[in-house]
């Protein structure tokens, strides 16, 4: 295998030889071998969130009829890193009825939560960090230390609008990982195993074809998990100041910063493992750098949508965006697990198996349309019945 | 390698530190969380005695999950009801919660 | 003892580690200038009444409720998830009526009212 | 000493400090955060004993859920959170004697049990824990009767919370 086709095995497999080489006990060649990849893979995570955040802003920009960033370095690549400094040099304000501690955990435990999901990631055939069996369940699990990291920030401010934002956004987060966790076990089980290289491997043919409605479902319920427009409720800086950071100031107000916008991208790589088949694309298993190169524009695909539900819909009420998820989104999610299930068993190995299981996720997601308009124009209906108020003649 | 008798010393020392807590704590919520450490306890001797004793059954693992199950049902009954207790008496302190005692 | 743990231990340390950096670099970098009005509660420049305890709903118990009961659920539907091909037809059907039961349960919350945001 | 023991050792002395601290802080969202911690410690332990998925179903249950829902209901009772009132019961000395009498007792019967020294045994060379649990849930000679009372059980819970929690206020 020769270099440019797959870097990451060859200087890895250098690496592993220098540390042999250097006769130090096995356990740690083993400890700084993991070590190194950590650190790869985490600083990968990180550097992408520089970019990211110049991508955002030039895309909104250009949603919005604006040039957005333009002054500091060619097309105002460096305006991330003159940001970086001004944080860094802002003073860092810790409120004297702050809870020390915790507040400042919080914005680390955000960063470290969304950062982990990192670990599971399959860059390219062989290039992950570590295949655990257990893949989905961890990134879920991963994700409740954000939800926590909320709590704890909300809590620790000692201000009734950070605590009262806290809660909006612990309600928000709660209700839609339920649609969210209920579409991440379509794949599962579509791929039958949970580990991530498993469940791309699995996906000869993409999972959008087989779950095109659990895919919706999922890209819906991971943005109102991201807490962005339309669903950035919890800032709402009308209502409740600024949302549950509403203390934080300097580098510790860039970490929530930081990590919302890689959340923002990891939900679009995720999207991209769970429905679009991952690395999956010509000649990728022969060069795995393909297969990079294939995830992130698959990744930056989703993140694309993202960004532009973000700039193009208004902010919901937020008993709409409630009762969205609850009677909308969570009911779809369970038809569609279980006729997915049960469609599956039938007809698993015959041909049928695409087609059927495609028209049933567009039959399942048209009348839960159908279903919930009809009741929001009741509702609707039942809303306008008051009296009438005698007009005022004109004398 | 650690021998089976660390995972039972730890979980013997939570289970008697959750017990401690459930007695001895005046707040309702926080006597529930001294029983959740109490099941913690006893769900690292289940898997710690699936492990050692019996790998091949994955009973062990089962009942463990069960244990999550019905702590899951006990939190959620509990608190429901001390939010409801709160709501009529405004006060969850268990030592004055006494309407059953005779 | 599980190799493919050890990744996520040492990823974990390394990840708090990271964010830990900017911080400590910003304490050396940033000023320090604290007074008695930039440490008070921020509150739009408004000085802050009341103390930080307002009335919260229970609707956000029983969202977190409702949520709960659909996580452990999640959590016993992921090993069937898994096992499906090796489950025959009437396995499949017995985990369709596991779900099935939780349904009642969120149909119960809609009609009693519960998933109403008043 | 192995690094493994090493693991062990700190997660130990993190899960007993952690739950000596929850039981005696008297502002209950210290106490639940300190319960954080011993519910990650005991994930950490589960990982340790080759049970990775129920490591990951103790911290997306109990952390994600549980302990959220705790912290929710310490805001809605309103308890002792600033930490002026008083922690314990009146019963706290019984309650020190009778755990302490516990925990020495158990101790000191695990010490006379000649198994407790066993190591653990290699665990079958195909293992794959998650498809095994899969099939025992659903196999009528396994545990499928358990798995749908499990659902019975969520479903009553639910019920019932929802009945209690939402009972009319009079007055109000």
């Amino acid at each position: 295998m020769s270099f440019w086709q797959d870097p990451v095995a060859v200087i890895g497999q250098w690496i592993l030889d220098l540390l042999i080489s250097l006769n130090l006990p096995e356990a740690w060649v083993t400890f700084i071998y993991t070590l190194l990849g950590v650190i790869v893979v985490a600083s990968f995570g990180l550097i992408l969130v520089i970019f990211l955040i110049w991508v955002e802003r030039k895309v909104a920009a250009r949603f919005q009829d604006r040039l957005g960033p333009n002054r500091a370095g060619p097309y105002g690549l460096l305006q991330t890193l003159a940001d970086i400094v001004k944080l860094l040099t802002k003073e860092d304000v810790v409120p004297e009825k702050a809870d020390r501690l915790v507040f400042n955990i919080a914005p680390i435990l955000s960063m470290v939560a969304v950062l982990l999901i990192w670990a599971v990631v399959p860059f390219a055939p062989g290039w992950i960090g570590t295949d655990l069996n257990v893949g989905v369940l961890y990134i879920a699990a991963v994700g409740s230390f954000g939800i926590l990291s909320v709590l704890m920030a909300g809590w620790s401010s000692n201000n009734k609008y950070a605590l009262l934002g806290a809660f909006r956004a612990v309600a928000q987060l709660i209700s839609y990982e339920v649609p969210m966790l209920l579409t991440m076990l379509v794949p599962v089980l579509l791929a039958r195993g949970m580990g991530m290289v498993h469940m791309v491997t699995a996906q000869d043919t993409w999972f959008i074809f087989l779950a095109p409605a659990a895919a919706v479902v999922f890209l819906i319920s991971s943005i109102a998990e991201l807490g962005r427009t339309p669903f950035d409720l919890l800032e709402a800086e009308s209502e409740i100041v600024a949302g549950y950071h509403t203390e934080y100031t300097g580098m510790k107000f860039g970490l929530f910063f930081a990590a919302e916008f890689l959340h923002a991208f990891t939900v679009g790589v995720l999207f991209a493992i769970f429905f679009l088949g991952g690395w999956r694309g010509p000649w990728a298993e022969q060069a795995p750098i393909l297969g990079l190169f294939y995830l992130m524009l698959k990744s930056i695909f989703g993140y694309f949508i993202i960004m532009w539900v973000r700039s193009t819909l208004p902010r919901i009420r937020i008993d709409h965006m409630l009762a969205f998820n609850w009677k909308f989104l969570t009911p779809v999610a369970l038809a569609l697990l279980i006729l997915t299930a049960f469609l599956d068993k039938i007809f698993s190995e015959t041909a049928l198996r695409i087609p059927v299981l495609l028209i049933a996720n567009l039959v399942v997601l048209a009348i839960g349309y159908v279903i919930s308009s009809a009741m929001t124009r009741r509702q609707a209906k039942q809303r306008v019945k008051f009296k009438k108020r005698p007009v005022a003649k004109p004398a | 390698m650690i021998p089976l008798s660390w995972y039972l010393y730890l979980a013997a020392g939570l289970f008697a530190l959750g017990l401690f807590g459930a007695v001895a704590r005046k707040n309702a919520v926080a006597i529930l969380m001294s029983v959740e450490l109490m099941l913690n306890a006893v769900n690292i001797n289940i898997v710690a005695f699936w492990r050692y004793l019996a790998p091949a059954e994955i009973g062990g693992q089962i009942f463990a999950i069960m244990v999550f199950a019905v702590a899951a049902a006990e939190v959620a009954v509990g608190l429901a009801l001390f939010i409801s207790i709160y709501n009529s008496r405004k006060t969850i302190a268990a030592d004055e919660i006494n309407l059953m005692k005779w | 003892m599980q190799n493919t743990w050890i990744f996520i231990g040492i990823f974990v340390a390394m990840a708090a580690v990271f964010p830990l950096l900017p911080i400590v670099v910003a304490k050396f970098l940033a000023p320090s200038k604290p007074n008695a009005i930039k440490l008070d509660t921020y509150e739009c420049g408004m000085e802050t009444v009341g103390d930080t305890w307002v009335q919260f709903k229970v609707q956000y118990y029983i969202y977190a409720l409702i949520f709960l009961i659909f996580d452990i659920e999640v959590a016993f539907l992921f090993p069937f998830a898994v096992a499906f091909d090796m489950l025959p037809l009437f396995a499949v059907v017995e985990g369709i009526i596991f779900i099935l039961i939780l349904v009642g349960g969120l149909f119960y919350a809609w009609r009693k009212g519960a998933l109403e945001w008043t | 000493m192995t690094v493994e023991q090493g693991i062990f050792l700190f997660i130990g002395f993190l899960i007993l400090f952690s739950g000596f601290m929850m039981v005696t802080r008297s502002n209950l969202v210290h106490a639940a955060l300190y319960l954080i911690l011993v519910l990650f410690g005991v994930a950490v332990l589960f990982v340790l004993l080759n049970a990775g998925f129920l490591a990951v179903v103790q911290i997306i249950v109990y952390i994600g859920a549980i302990a959220i829902l705790m912290i929710f209901a310490v805001m809605l009772t309103r308890g002792d959170v600033t930490g002026e009132a008083i922690t314990m019961n009146s019963v706290f000395g019984w309650g020190m004697l009778l755990s302490s009498l516990f925990g020495f007792a158990l101790i000191i019967m695990l010490g006379q049990w000649p198994a407790v020294t066993s190591l653990a045994p290699a665990l079958p060379a195909s293992w794959n824990e998650l498809v095994e649990i899969g099939v025992a849930f659903l196999s009528p000679q396994g545990f499928v009767i358990p798995f749908e009372v499990a659902s019975v059980l969520l479903l009553a819970a639910l019920i019932g919370a929802l009945y209690v929690a939402r009972a009319p206020k009079k007055g109000e």
